[in-house]
């Protein structure tokens, strides 16, 4: 009973904060999807080191108790959430550049940005014409484009 | 002695770490201060170079497994050292020497040594949860090196790689808790030794969460959205190094994963399908990319999968095969990226023939070889996958050929004219070079390399060996080191 | 490749409802409360030899330091990484000056901010006894050390000196792992005597490694948490 | 203790909170909603960590997720602007 309900938690968990940062339609709240699958796949670790009638693995009035539960995993989770949240500071540092760069944080908003912004970096002609069939691109230019970079 | 492999990864990270203070108490001016820094880099991963070679000696007959804080096997973290570890070690730390950038900020130097600890770490780590570290690492790295590109895009292309990259990172977290859960080890020859017995669904279900989790990495089909945007970015250098080599780390680490720990039909099925979703998907992308470098990185992810399909072979014959297109993919690919660097001159469009004519496979180059002996191991292992694979690897030929020849056919009519005042070749054109004169030896040399590489897959692919060299000797090893207690 | 976006829509949702159904047919499986636990057996019956009455610390800095170690350099690169995204308007930047919190807050945070470092550096240096150690305390530190930053609402933090406490902490951890090596050990083996498990003074180096894990996680943190306040206001170049 | 009555039932409350607070950090209107959503859940897997015998992992969850991650999020609140009643530009910077 308690298995079930910790798994079902732990893996739903993870499954609502991957939905989350696949579906979602804000680069902010994307992010929130990562977190929420992270604290998920940290709690799956936990548990993965639980055992019945235990304690915490922790020297206890003048010797460590008799069955503990495993630290191995708790000291990997120690590490995973400190990853965690060092890349989400850097995920913010990035979010604060979109904005200032686009002005803003919607998914397609900033998409349809991007794909401008590199077609023109890399020298490919705008779409001006739907008709031209794709396979025929310009490749020369893209050749000197990149080369007139320098 | 053996103990100062940790060193191959330690010093890197201590000349980051320490990198930015230093800076500061120079001196002397913007430039030279830029030079001396690039030196300290270099210099620093020269030392890890002459490291590696001198502990690889004894390699070929036994090789080499280090404990980490001196406990025993599956307590502590281990480093392996086998032949195919060395080779891809002393390739990457190769490759970065080549591709260093030059005159960059501080910050991105230091960011290059995380990234070069990071990537030893990946070939030399034999556990589970300090792969997934190392990965993490390089992950990280990589987003800044993308982001500090001047391109206004730089930023969003970091951030989309960072949700990708931490999607596949959760999924493979998830990967070893279940591993855990199952086996309580992490250490991968303790992993294989005990799993050689028993049930496979488990094992089958965590590898396919490490699979999408490293594959990020490695270009892997479905997780792989990133690749053409930031190669479309970053520095040719950057993209020579990544497509490269790091994403050779990455299948040779997914790889080990499959060998060692899951060497099930099943498993190796999984990959065989990504390998050839990422063939047609790659391949027909980079048919209608309509500039070089984004070209480039499609027909990449069309040559990852091509790798995964080989691997997914039978074992003795697949690691041969992977490790022989692997090696290919990472001269050609570098070498390509490296010409969309500088003007266009005419040498570079004769080397731009070279590469081309080899990544297609025209005999005599050793592309040849490569895809051929890959078409003979798909015709003899039969199977419906396999019979699949088999037209879509012989359909991607054919597309690679068009649109790498498109690009010739565009340029040649109208040559770029020769500019007099550039007679200087280059850093980045003389890699080029280099990577063509590897390309042409081996052609004129096929036979002892195809015999090295055969010994090295061998080995390589020798679970028995890996168990034996890591679980037992640290046994030893433990009674010998005497801990003052 | 994707100016067909809208049609692509079905892809991640596929994904996920896979991955879900997958994910869960998966965990429904593992045994709960009596897994293999190998690894976690020997540590039990040998993990006292390092002296740490904390074994997750014992696991943390001896049996797997070189996790820790590479979570330091992740941590480092992610501080770098986010000083290089913003320090590219550094020039453009005014001098920021929000409002602060006003003076009843400040004096407040004024209290606080020692009594916070205090908490902090006691829980790094209990790590190997109490629950909590170099990351816990680290991030304490970290947040003591930004809270007048974000009370006065100007910048006072001292990139030189917390560059300084980054890159030596990190270096000093090394070459405590090199100085084992030199003296014929392993890698990041411990060194010292165990002492005896549970006194303040036991574990060896444990402890001090701690120590400067908590350094260099408070500073990266702080730094962190430094960039994200100094940058210029967003938009506004627009 | 370990099956009992109270820690299933406790389990469960933190787990149907967590579930309920993830729900709500993404599908809210407002993005401070999601934020504060976000700090009980890792409140909520605090808890779940303590009943697990997990105190370490606990007091890390407790000082990260909930402290420090709340600050890094409402620094970019801040900075990004995503206070859905937020001062125009102008107040901002004095």
């Amino acid at each position: 009973m308690l298995a079930a309900i910790l798994y079902v938690g732990a893996v739903s968990l993870l499954v609502i904060g991957l939905a989350g940062m696949l579906l979602s339609s804000h680069l902010f709240r994307m992010l929130l999807g990562l977190v929420i699958a992270e604290a998920g796949a940290n709690l799956l670790l936990v548990l993965a080191g639980y055992r019945w009638e235990s304690a915490a693995p922790i020297w206890e009035s003048g010797a460590y108790p008799q069955l503990m539960v495993d630290p191995v995993p708790q000291a990997m989770v120690l590490t995973a959430i400190v990853i965690g949240v060092g890349i989400q500071a850097l995920a913010i540092a990035l979010l604060v550049r979109i904005r200032q760069q686009t002005g803003s944080l919607q998914r397609d908003i900033v998409r349809e940005q991007l794909e401008q912004d590199l077609d023109l970096e890399l020298g490919v002609k705008l779409p001006s014409s739907m008709h031209a069939p794709s396979g025929e691109g310009p490749l020369l230019s893209g050749t000197r484009g990149a080369g007139n970079e320098q | 002695m053996s103990n100062s492999l940790a060193l191959v990864i330690a010093l890197p990270l201590l000349a980051a770490f320490l990198l930015q203070p230093l800076a500061q108490q120079l001196g002397v001016g913007r430039e030279q201060r830029s030079v001396a820094i690039q030196l300290y880099a270099q210099l620093t991963i020269a030392v890890t170079l002459w490291i590696t070679l001198m502990l690889g000696n004894g390699v070929e007959q036994q090789p080499l497994s280090v404990m980490m804080g001196g406990f025993s096997a599956p307590m502590g973290i281990n480093l392996y050292l086998d032949r195919l570890s060395l080779l891809l070690l002393v390739a990457t730390q190769l490759a970065l020497l080549l591709l260093w950038p030059a005159d960059a900020t501080p910050r991105i130097h230091a960011l290059m040594l995380l990234l070069s600890a990071s990537s030893m770490g990946l070939a030399l780590s034999g556990d589970l949860f300090n792969l997934y570290v190392f990965y993490e690492l390089l992950a990280v790295a990589t987003f800044g090196l993308v982001a500090a590109n001047s391109s206004r895009s730089a930023p969003l292309i970091s951030f989309r790689y960072l949700l990708i990259s931490g999607l596949g990172s959760v999924l493979a977290l998830s990967g070893i808790a279940l591993i855990y859960s199952h086996t309580g080890s992490l250490n991968l020859a303790d992993i294989s030794a005990t799993l050689q017995h028993g049930d496979a669904e488990l094992p089958l279900a965590a590898f396919i969460l490490i699979l999408l989790g490293i594959g990020v990495k490695a270009e892997l089909f479905a997780v792989n959205g990133w690749v053409p945007e930031v190669y479309a970015i970053i520095s040719p250098r950057l993209s020579a190094l990544l497509a490269g080599v790091v994403s050779k780390l990455a299948v040779v680490v997914i790889v080990r994963v499959l060998l060692m720990l899951f060497p099930h039909p099943e498993a190796a099925q999984v990959l065989l399908v990504l390998g050839i979703l990422g063939v047609i998907s790659g391949e027909l992308a980079a048919w209608r990319a309509q500039d070089l470098r984004r070209m480039l990185a499609y027909s990449s992810i069309g040559q990852l999968g091509m790798i995964f399909i080989a691997f997914s072979l039978s074992l003795e014959f697949g690691m041969l095969m992977g490790l022989l297109l692997s090696l290919h993919h990472m001269v050609v690919k570098p070498g390509l990226f490296m010409l969309t660097a500088g003007k266009s001159k005419r040498w570079h469009m004769a080397l731009f023939v070279l590469f081309a004519l080899s990544l297609v496979g025209v005999p005599p180059l050793p592309g040849f070889w490569v895809k051929l002996s890959l078409l003979t191991g798909l015709v003899e292992a039969g199977g419906a996958l396999n019979q699949l694979a088999l037209i879509v690897f012989l359909g991607a030929t054919v597309i690679e050929a068009s649109y790498l020849f498109r690009v010739l056919q565009n340029t040649l009519p109208n040559p770029p004219a020769v500019d007099e005042g550039h007679l200087t070749v280059g850093w980045n054109g003389l890699v080029g070079v280099l990577l063509g004169g590897v390309l042409v030896v081996t052609t004129l040399s096929v036979d002892p390399v195809l015999e090295q590489l055969k010994q090295i897959s061998s080995q390589a692919g020798d679970r028995n060996l890996l168990i034996s060299s890591v679980v037992t000797p640290s046994a030893e090893q433990q009674m010998v080191v005497e801990r003052d207690k | 490749m994707s100016r067909s976006s809208r049609s692509m829509e079905w892809t991640p949702l596929l994904f996920s409802g896979g991955l879900a159904f997958f994910l869960f047919a998966l965990f429904a499986v593992i045994p709960f409360g009596d897994t293999a636990m190998k690894v976690g057996t020997m540590i039990h019956q040998q993990g006292g030899e390092l002296g740490a009455a904390n074994l997750v610390t014992a696991v943390v800095l001896g049996y797997r330091g070189l996790d820790t170690l590479g979570e330091l350099a992740i941590l480092f690169a992610a501080a770098t990484s986010a000083g290089l995204v913003l320090s590219n308007t550094r020039q453009r930047t005014r001098s920021i000056k929000n409002k602060g919190l006003g003076e009843l807050f400040e004096s407040a945070i004024s209290l606080l901010m020692p009594l916070l470092l205090l908490v902090g550096v006691y829980i790094v240096l209990h790590g190997h006894l109490t629950p909590g150690g170099g990351f816990q305390g680290g991030v304490v530190i970290a947040v003591a050390l930004f809270l007048p930053t974000l009370a006065r609402g100007e910048m006072v933090i001292n990139h030189h000196l917390i560059q300084w406490i980054e890159g030596g902490a990190g270096a000093l951890f090394i070459l405590i792992g090199v100085a084992a090596l030199i003296q014929g050990a392993a890698f990041l083996q411990p060194l010292m005597a165990a002492g005896e498990v549970g006194r303040f003074l036991s574990a060896g180096t444990l402890p001090v490694l701690y120590l400067l894990v908590g350094l260099k996680v408070g500073a990266e943190l702080a730094a962190l948490l430094g960039h994200l306040v100094e940058d210029d206001e967003p938009g506004v170049q627009q | 203790m370990d099956g009992s009555l109270f820690m299933i039932l406790a389990a469960l409350l933190l787990v149907v909170v967590m579930l309920t607070a993830a729900l709500a950090a993404l599908l809210s209107e407002s993005h401070l909603v999601a934020v504060v959503s976000l700090s009980i859940l890792s409140l909520g897997l605090t808890l779940l960590f303590v009943l697990l015998r997990a105190p370490d992992v606990a007091m890390t969850e407790g000082v990260v997720g909930v402290g420090l991650s709340s600050l890094i999020f409402a620094l970019a609140l801040k900075r990004l602007r995503l206070y859905r009643s937020s001062t125009p530009a102008e107040s901002c910077d004095e």
